[in-house]
Parts: C-alpha cells; structure tokens; sequence
C-alpha cells in the first residue's frame, strides 16, 4: 500500500475512533447524570463576596471559629476589617482572590500530625 | 618558547570560535529570535523561553551539553570516562516518556471539567477539531512528493499532531514516532498555540452567518461533586480499553483531576494537588522545555522541511478551527440554533486561549452573549481528543 | 477493500476489549472500590487514592504501562527499541529503595520527638508493640503449612512487617524480601491503619482493668533545644551501629528531624526543612503510591494469598496493640500506677491515629484525662521500633 | 533448620533485639537529660495569644521592628488590627494558626541574598 | 614538561583568560548601555512605603482594582488599613516584606487557567 | 543449642561495633564536629549540615550506604541482586554533573547583577581575585614535592578552585578533575566561605591606606529592564564561545538569571523563577549536601593531603582576597581615587557575604560610606569569574 492510501486510511480509521471514543463518553456523561446529576450541585468555593457584606465583627466570629480557616476567608476577614473600619461603606469588590501558600503546621500542634503522618 | 606558541594554538582551537558552524550561527540567532517572542510579544513564555534557551545552549560549538556519556572498557571492566552533558541526562525524562505525561498530571489538576460535564454533546465539537490533525497529516504525506522535501509516514503523523494545539501531546507522539523532528515540531505547536486570536476569528467569521454568531446559549446546569469524581475514573477506563496506547496521556490527565475533585472530600490531598500544579508541574516544565530546545541542533533544524513544518502547522491550526466551527454550524442545525457554532473552535485545545477567543468574538456581534463557559466544554474536550488521535497515530504507525 | 478489513480485525485485535482478562477486570474493579474506601470511608487518602489508580493503570490491559524497555542489537549496537511505560521508570524509584527513606526524611522533619524525649522509659512501649510483627511473621509460617498457601520464610517476614503499622517500612522491606507481594502488603499496611480506631478499642478494654485505664500522668517536663538537637543523631549512631540494616531507614527519619529542629538554631535551614515536609514529601508520595499500586497485576494479586496476608494483617495489628497494652500493664505495676497501660496501644506506630485513640478511650473513663502527649512517646517510639524490626528481618532473612 | 525452628530464632532474635536498642535509647536519653536536661526548655512558637491580649499598636510596632516578621505574627498583627478596630474587646480566640507559605524574599533587598546565596 | 612548568603555564594562560574574558564583558555592558541604558530604569518593586502613607481608602481603591494583585500590596492594604484604624498617624516603617508563598488559584476562575493552561 | 550461639556470633559480626575502623570512628566524630561548627557557629549550616550528615551515614559501618548495586549473571541473564544503597544513587546527581549546575540555576534566578551592569569596571575586581585560584593550584604543585604529599595537576587545580569562594563550582570542578578529593574540598569550601568576615578584614587593612579606606563611590546609575534581559544572554554567549567548558555552569546561571529578569516582561514565568529558587533548589541542595559528604569516607579523608588542603584552602581565600584589593588599589590610581579599593576584595564570590565584609570593613573608617551595592558589582562578577577560571582548568587540565 502507498504512503498516501495507508495515510488515508489512517485518516478515516483515526477521525472514526476519535469520534466513536468521544461520541462514547457523551453516552457514558448522559447516563452518569441520570444516576448522580440529580443531587444538588455544591458550592465549592466559600462565597466570599457574601460573606465582604455582612458586618466586620460576624465575619470576623465565623471565620476564627472555624476550625480550618483558609487563605479565602482570612482575605474576606481582612477585607471586611478594613471595610468595617472605613465605616461600612461596602463598595468593595474583590477582583481576585489569591490563597496562599501551604498551610505548614505550627508543629507544637497535634491537630495537623493527624492529618499527615499518619498518611505516611 | 615553542610550547608555549602550541599551547595558544591549542587553546584557540578549543574555542567555540574555532569551530562554530554556519548552522551554529543561525541557531544562536534563531534561540535569540525566540526569546524576543517570546518575551516581548508573549508567546507562550512559559515554555518558549526554556525550549529558546535550550536551543541556545545546545548550539553553543563546543560545550557539548547534549553529549552522551563515553564508555571504555580496560581489562574486561567498563568505566564511564566521560559523564556527558547536563542536557543530555534532563533529555532523558523526554526520551523515556516521562515529562509529557507528568504534565498531563498537573494540567489534569489544574483543570475543570464541569462545562463538560454539564454539556456532553459539546464534547463532539472536541472531536471534530481533530480533523487539522488529520489534514496535516495527509498534507504532510502530499508534500513528500515534491523533490526536495521527504515525510515518512512517521514523521507525517507527528507533524499532524500540531493540529492538536497541545505541547505536551505533541512532544509525547514525536518523541515516538520521529524524535528527530522535536525540535521544529515543539517550536510550531507552542508558536501557533500563542498565535490563535489571530489565526481563528477570520476562520470562525468565514464559516458562520451573523445570525448564528449571535445566538445565545442556555445557563449550563451546576454539577455535582460525585459526577466531578466518577468523570475521570470513567474517561481513563473507557479511553484506555478502545484506544490502550493513549492509556498514559489519558490516564495521567483524569489521575491529576481526580485529586484535584477528591478535595472536596478528602482535604488532605490538597497537598498533592498543589504539588501537581505547582512545583513538580514547573520542574517538568523547566527540564521539558530546556531539553526539547536542545534537540534543535542545527544540522537537523536548518532543512527545507522545517519551513514545510512551519506551514503545515498553519493548515492544522486552521483546518482544526474549521473542521470545529463547521460541526458546530451542524449542532446548530440539529439542536434547531440552541448552539452557537462559535464555541466550535474553541476545540482545537489551547486551554483556555480558544474558549477566550469564541467568548471576544461572540460578544463582537451580541455584547450580551457569554460563550466562555460553553466554549470550555469543546476546550477541554479537544484535549482528550488530540490524546485519542495521538493514541491512533501511535497505534497505527509505531 | 479487504485491506480495511484486514486493517479493522488488527484494530480490533489492539483494544484493550480483545486482550484483557478476568484478572484484569477484577483488579480495575478492587481499584475503584480502593478509590471509594479512600474517598468516601477516608482511608489513608494521601496514599490509597495514589496506590488505587496505579492498580488501574497498570491493569488497563495492552496499554502496557509497566512494561520494561525493549532493547534490540544491530550489529553489536544495542539501541532501546521501545522506551516501555512511565509506571516502569518511576517504580526505579521503590526498587532501587529511594523512595521510602525520603518519606522516612520528611516523616523526620514533621515529627516532634520531645514527647519522647521528656518521658524515655516510654520508648519501651514502642518495642512491645512489635510484637504484632513477630507474631504474624509466625503466623504465615504456619499458614504455609496449609496445602492451598505457600510462604517463604522472606514473605512471611515481609507480611509480618504489616503489624510495624507504618507504610514506608512496609514497602521499603516487602521490595528487598519479597517484591512479588508490594501490592497486598502495602494495601493491607494502609487500610489497617484507617481501622486503627475500630481495631485498637476493643482489645485495649479487654485487657485493661477501669482502674487502670482511669491513671491521671505527670504532667511531661519541658525538653531543651540542646536534646532535641542531639537526640536524632544519637539515635542514629546507635541504632545504625547495633544493627547497619537499619541504617537507612533511621538514619534519613533523624536527619529530617535534626533539620527541623536545628531551624531554632539557624534559621535558613527552615528552606530545607519545609521542601522536606511538604514539596519533595509529595512529589516522592504521588511516585511512591502510584507505582506500588502498579506492581499489583491481577495475576499476582487475585491469589489465595492475598486474602490470607489481609486476615493475617489484622492479626498483626491486634497483636502489635496487645503487645504495647500488656507491657503498659507491666509498666503499671513497676512503676506504682504511674503509667497509664492505654498508652502502651499507640506503641503500633501509625503517628498519631494511634495517640489519639489512647487519648479518647482514656477520656471515656477519665473526663480530665490528658493521654494525647504521654501517648505520643511510644508512638514515635513505635516507629523507631518497627525501623529496627525491619532491620533484624531484613539482615537475618535477606 | 525448618522454616517454623527459623523463624523462632528470628522472632527471638529480633524481640531481644528491638528491646535492647530501644532500652539503650532509653539509657542515652536519660544520660542526655542529666548533662543537657537541666536548661530551661526555650519556648519555639511565638506567644501569639499573650500578642493578641496586648493593643493594637503595640502589637503592630513590635512586629514591624522585627526583621524577620513571621507569617504568625502577621495574623497576630492582622487579629490586633480587627480586635483593635472594633473597639478593644477581645473576645476573639485564634483556634488554628496556619503559617503561610514560603517566604520568598523581595529580591531587591541584600538582606536575604545574605541569608542564601553565600550558602551555596 | 614537568608539573610545575606546566602550572605555570595554567596560571599564565588562566589569569590572562580571565581577564580577557571579562574585560570582553566589560566592553560589551559598556556598548550595552550606550544602545539600552538610556531608557529610564524602571522601578520593578511596588513602592510600598508611599502607598502606605496615602490614605487606606485610597489603597484599597488601588489594591482591589489590581487584577494581579500581589502579596506586596496585600501587605500595603493591611499596613494601610491598620494605620487607618489607628488614626492616621503614619509612623509606621515597613522594614521587610516577605511575599507569601505561591499564588494558587480559586479554579473556578477563568482567569488563571488562561495564564496557564494554554502554556503547557 | 549450639545453632543458636552460632546465630549469636554471626549476628555479632553483622553489627557496626565488628567491623568498625579507627577511621570511621574518626569520621563520625568528625561529622559532628561540622554539625556543631555549621548549627552553633553558623559556618553554612545550608550546605555543611547536609554534608556533615552525609559524612556521618556514609561511615557508619557496614550500612552500605554508598555501596553501588550489585548483578549477577545466571544463564546469560544480568539481574541487579542487591539495588545498592541510597546515597549511591542520590550520588549520581554529582557523578554526572547534574546537581551544580542547578543549583547554578537557582542561584542565577536569585542574584541581582544590576549592580555589575551599572558598574562594568567593576567586573575586573571580580577576575583579579581569582588569583587565588592559581596560586593555590602552584601552591599544591610545590607541596607534591614534600616527601608525604603527593599532588597530581588534577589534584592540584581542584584544589585550587576552593579560592574560587563558591560551592557548586568548587564541587563540579573537583568531580571532573579529582572525584576523589570532593570530601575535603567542599567541606574546606564551604568552611572557609563561612569564614570570610575573619579572613578578609586583616588582609584588607594591611594592604590600603586610610585614605583609600575612606574613599566614597559615586551613586550607581539605574539599569534598564533590557540591559538586565539582555545581559544573561550575551554573558553565555560570550563567555562560552571563548571558553565552551565553563558553558554549562554559566549558561545555567544566565538562564535562571534571565528568567528572574524576564518576570517583569511576562509574569507567568515568575512560577518558574519561585520553583527554581526554591524548591528545585532546595531539593537539590538537599541530594547534592548529602552526597558530598558522603564521599568523605575515612580512608580517603584521613590523609595528610587532607590538612594540606585545609592550609591551601585559607591561603586560596587569603590570596584571592589580595589579589583583589591590590587590583582595587591599581583603579583607585587610574580612575584619580574613584575606586575604593575595599570592594576589591568581594571579589572573591562568597555572595554577598564578601561584599558585606567590604561595607562593614568601609564604614569602620568612614561611618557614612556605604559600599554595599558597589562591592555587589566585584562580587556577582566573582561567580563569573571563577566559573571561568574552572573553565579553563578543566580545558587545560581534564
Ligand atoms: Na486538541
Ligand atoms: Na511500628
Ligand atoms: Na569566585
């Protein structure tokens, strides 16, 4: 067979798959939201913009009670302090929230050794 | 005072002036080129620059940094004289395949595929902009024709995976099937990948009626973290059973994406998610790009067929935005107009640049139309369908 | 055009549907149900979810992700053919036993040993608790007398290393005796110590009177920097000098440790101390995880075998409970009632799950009963003990 | 020697071993506790409750003097900075601490070249 | 040639490949500047010290509107804030700012997949 | 029961306290002498820590640390029967010569050569302070005559190269030339750099007048974002077309130092500049500290060579230090007293340790010079410098 009929060959067989594989998976994501697509949908990012416009001090409460405080809220705890500050003029919009870094443990605590070590 | 005169002349011909080549030359010019590409017009630095400098490195006459280690052996026992060059040793990660997929680990946990999930017919339109590679391909083939040029069936295949707008698809598959071709093969992918706002929208305004630009789409659905989770264990099985030698690259896609949706659940793997984004994602990125760059050695990256290549990554960028779009004009027909074939080209893969590039011309034509998240869905789509046709590709001419 | 078809049977004949096996179905099925466990049931998501979809990968039938690479010599030049898959090179990584010792180096840099240090006699707690080991290594043993099992004396050893309650002591021993069982062992290793808290309860009542298990401790004295500083490299010297076996092991978890705790005297070496616990910890954990899932191919997993070194896991894990318990009762009774024999329980290892259940069965009978930190002495105890256990195994049966 | 008689003489071996290397530990520790035990334990973990309980300013002066400000007490300056804003009562309670991250230095400045480069 | 007499010709050849190498470097860095250096410098550090003595509105205002956000800001933002609260009496000195960790992004935003993922 | 004395003796004889030698003995007490210098006295602790720990694993007898891994061939069939121990294979980083030059990288991205742009005299304080390099290299020659010493010219050069003040090239070079001397050497290298503010101030002093001591520089012109982009690459280019074999270790570092620049062209490299600071360095930083010092074992390292090179080494830091400041001296005359020739000697590398020295020695006579940023110049120059000098003894000598 020459370079160019074994190409198209190549080319009918490899559009073919690439359409039967995916034209598969479409099938395999219709039949997954019957069984699992019902449940709601939840939210996976904590609602920051929500939590800028309550006043100061709940935000500040909530966010120190929790357990896991993350980079998000501690972001939305200091931009509710300084907007608490300016005296509540909420015209704040947070643009871009950026977590940061790893959380490395203060080692003293045990609360984070259970998280890893025993992982390990 | 003689042997101190050899000695000189010793040392001036262990210089780099001593032996450059012409091809040297224009390499160090070209790498140079690259980086100002790279850097003042944006694109794609991050692995630009690292495959630029490479390329420099590489072609510096001389310094030998793609040299392999040299062996002798003396009674009987084999010793290593010589350890080579630190490319060489980082070249390795691509040769034995393990920098491409590594990445695909991290872009997997860097990845959402919700828009897909939500709308699975748009992964149709993920298929369709396969159609550059395979016109590539066959372009490819055409071209072996003419006298001065020569494409293996190999090397066709590899050329064509340009058209799959994804690096580290592209290297895995010419790593296989025509390492000698990595160098331009790499350069083309990662340039047009930076080049397709300009390259798509006249294809995607050729191909479409004004009526059809403007048509907006439904709310996509929320999607539920138990479908988030069985996604990638379902495409890695599914995937790898029909088409095994795309097992790796699907595989360590929906591996990276699973541990990057299991968060929700199991906080503690938020540590390798990062990792996987992050760290080990930049130290593929930095070894991969250098050591690519380093196969364009001069002798083999200053032929015809590296102007051919050129052009042909061209067809595939186009041809893939065509063959899209004019599915998405299909889905447009069958759906009666509820899809905008704009969100087409968006399969191409070059995450998230196409879906960017459908979301600006859409708003072109109806300032109130968001096709961002609609476009994802055929975006991230592509990148499971390049992997599939590289798997055929593999399979069918390795 | 019966070249197409020709061309459609070798297809077909290159799926995974045409060559996979029961074995192979079975195992892709025990890996989802690995990721299930891990994600739903929270066991050990950190490692099972890593060793759960190296299973799959390495069970996707043709796609030969563990295959070695193949060489072929033409004309006295041997040329690698076929680089074989990524699962092959990273598992260089377990097999040439570099792995588990940088887990061992990050575990050092993450764990505090004052608990230990403060309240020395504590670390006896820790060699009781090997018990389990000793106990199950017997157990297989006898086991091998039944006609449908078989086991060496190197596997009985690598399945009583289960009872040491501590993952890269497994693996690290399982790869030198007996490489073949790496999948069940480890699997075993980690799924036991997400039950820590169901299977240590039961027998620490059993085997305790309320009296006893209602002991109040003194409060730990403080520990110097100066002994926190010379303990890991005493400890080295010491362990590795009686028995060089354990060298490696002991010896990265005490160099990890004096890192972290050298940071109070010289601050830049917190760079090293946080790339150790949490960059290089994950990036060697995802490589660990992954390629022991592979080794488990359905044919060396789906044994009579397989189901024996669980139930014998388990064993190993309540003998290794009651070991620490009952020497905690000896404790009790040398010391006057000073020492809580709850504590004895968190000797098995498996920092800090182990602790922590010490803590809540005392608090059950004792509100104002603190046990967390008294516990945590055998518990990084234990790991030293199970490093050294290794290192008896490894030098009398290697 | 059968495997069972083997294996006797490994788990006697071994048990004996494990003790003995376990119990000399103990026997250097308790040697290490007479000749460096007697220094009074340094505490590594900054204060940061005690921080907390001071004012605002206070807090905020010490923390910008230190040269080598840590991620801790900047949450320790940040939860002055609220408590502070809303009026003193301090009735917050830092349940977790998390550092942030990696410092990476603003290169500019000589002062972490110093800490590094010299040392490589 | 003995080791010495041929040390001494490394020596020789050594210091004068040195020093020609970098004199060569120091003619290049002076034609250099001769094409590039005119331009203006530009300040590749935020100037934190002088938003720092604005007013915290006006920082925040800044800080918010930034689509890069970074760490140095965040820091301005809070010192800002902090000195707001405290009454405007901006005698705080920044001494060192240490950028926090990796700017991981919240993935629900497009934003940072487009730096990204179309890069690899 | 004689089986069991039996098994008593040879598990005696497989403890460290059977085999070990006077030497190891030594060389433990050794390591914990570096342990004690790098935590207590601060002498590097980011590297002597590692090496010193590396030193103490590698003589602990009988562990086999460093051991490399053993084959056997049955029936034609070569299979690794013992993969060795961890060390050799983390060694292998240094034996090919992978880990200096990234850290050359990471180095590269961290160092701020504005001020040697702005100040290009400056860079011939940063050669004339290799003369340190050479006369140590002279000085070794002439110890070989000495009856108990023996000096071969690889031996020599790498001596030589620890007045070059800067780690990773003292090791690259040494690895090249002398494998076997790597133990001293880095250990003296890394020694001495910690010792730099007592070494350069007497000689300093000695060899300026007050006069010049006093002498205040010229504010330092800004440097534009080009000059800053441009000046990696041209510094590869030309210092490797001149000299090929110093290419890999400043090529390295021009490209770390061109990604760090390019950051304010294109802010998505900034993740590899963070990687290639940080955890890339750190990892490797980690592998390389360890594996130098396990090089050191006893037999080698306890040599009177070895205090010969600890003399060398304080005479190379002595003599570059000189070199440097007499050159200071010689542009304080040519440009009429505009130089202060104190920044002379930060021309010995040991960034920016040297340069600090300067500042510190400079303020001493004149409490309101600061001559921090103008001896950074002289400084940064240094790397390059002794990359160079390394360059060329490897070219002469290799
Ligand atoms: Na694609
Ligand atoms: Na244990
Ligand atoms: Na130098």
């Amino acid at each position: 067979m020459s370079p160019i009929m074994y190409g198209l060959l190549v080319t009918l067989f490899g559009l073919t798959i690439v359409f039967l594989v995916l034209t598969g998976l479409w099938g395999i994501l219709a039949m997954m939201k019957l069984f699992f697509g019902g449940k709601k949908a939840q939210e996976t990012q904590a609602t920051v913009k929500s939590m800028v416009n309550t006043t100061g001090s709940e935000v500040t409460a909530a966010a120190v009670q929790s357990d896991e405080m993350d980079a998000d809220e501690l972001l939305a705890v200091i931009t509710a302090a300084i907007s608490a500050c300016m005296g509540g003029e909420n015209n704040l919009y947070v643009r871009k929230i950026t977590r940061v870094g790893d959380n490395t443990p203060v080692w003293g605590q045990i609360s984070k050794q259970e998280q890893m070590l025993n992982r390990l | 005072m003689s042997f101190i005169y050899e000695e000189l002349i010793k040392l001036y011909q262990s210089t780099g002036f001593a032996v450059i080549t012409w091809q040297q030359c224009v390499m160090l010019a070209v790498s140079c080129l690259l980086i100002y590409l790279a850097l003042k017009k944006g694109f794609e630095p991050l692995l630009l620059v690292p495959i630029a400098f490479g390329m420099l490195l590489a072609n510096l006459p001389a310094a030998g940094l793609m040299n392999g280690p040299i062996y002798e052996t003396i009674d009987g026992v084999t010793k290593m004289k010589d350890p080579g060059g630190l490319l060489y040793w980082l070249y390795q990660g691509v040769k034995l395949g393990i920098y491409p997929p590594l990445i695909f680990f991290g872009v997997g946990a860097m990845t959402d595929f919700a828009p897909l999930i939500a709308n699975p017919r748009s992964i149709l339109l993920g298929a369709a902009a396969q159609l550059g590679i395979f016109t590539t391909f066959m372009g490819a083939l055409l071209l072996d024709k003419l006298p001065f040029l020569e494409f293996t069936l190999k090397q066709a295949g590899s050329i064509g995976i340009i058209g799959g707008a994804d690096g580290p698809t592209a290297i895995f598959l010419t790593n296989k099937l025509a390492p000698e071709l990595l160098g331009p093969i790499a350069v083309a992918a990662y340039s047009y990948m930076a080049l397709v706002p300009l390259i798509q929208p006249p294809i995607m305004r050729a191909l479409t009626t004004k009526k059809e630009r403007e048509v907006v789409m439904e709310q996509l659905r929320p999607v539920s973290r138990m479908e988030r989770i069985i996604f990638p264990i379902l495409v890695t099985l599914v995937v790898s059973l029909v088409l095994p030698s795309a097992a790796i690259l699907v595989g360590m896609l929906m591996f990276g994406n699973l541990i990057r949706e299991a968060v929700d659940l199991q906080s503690v793997l938020n540590r390798l998610s990062k990792t996987a984004q992050n760290e080990m994602m930049n130290i593929v990125v930095i070894f991969l790009g250098i050591t690519v760059g380093a196969t364009a050695n001069g002798e083999l990256f200053l032929l015809p067929r590296t102007l051919a290549i050129i052009a042909l990554g061209l067809i595939a960028f186009s041809m893939g935005t065509a063959g899209g779009v004019l599915f998405g004009k299909l889905m447009y027909r069958l759906t009666g107009g509820k899809v905008n074939p704009l969100i087409g080209s968006a399969g191409v893969s070059a995450v998230p640049m196409a879906a960017r590039v459908s979301q600006k011309v859409g708003q072109e034509y109806n300032p109130n139309n968001y096709l961002l998240m609609h476009a994802m869905g055929p975006n991230v789509a592509g990148v499971i369908g390049s992997a599939v046709a590289a798997g055929v590709l593999l399979s069918m001419l390795g």
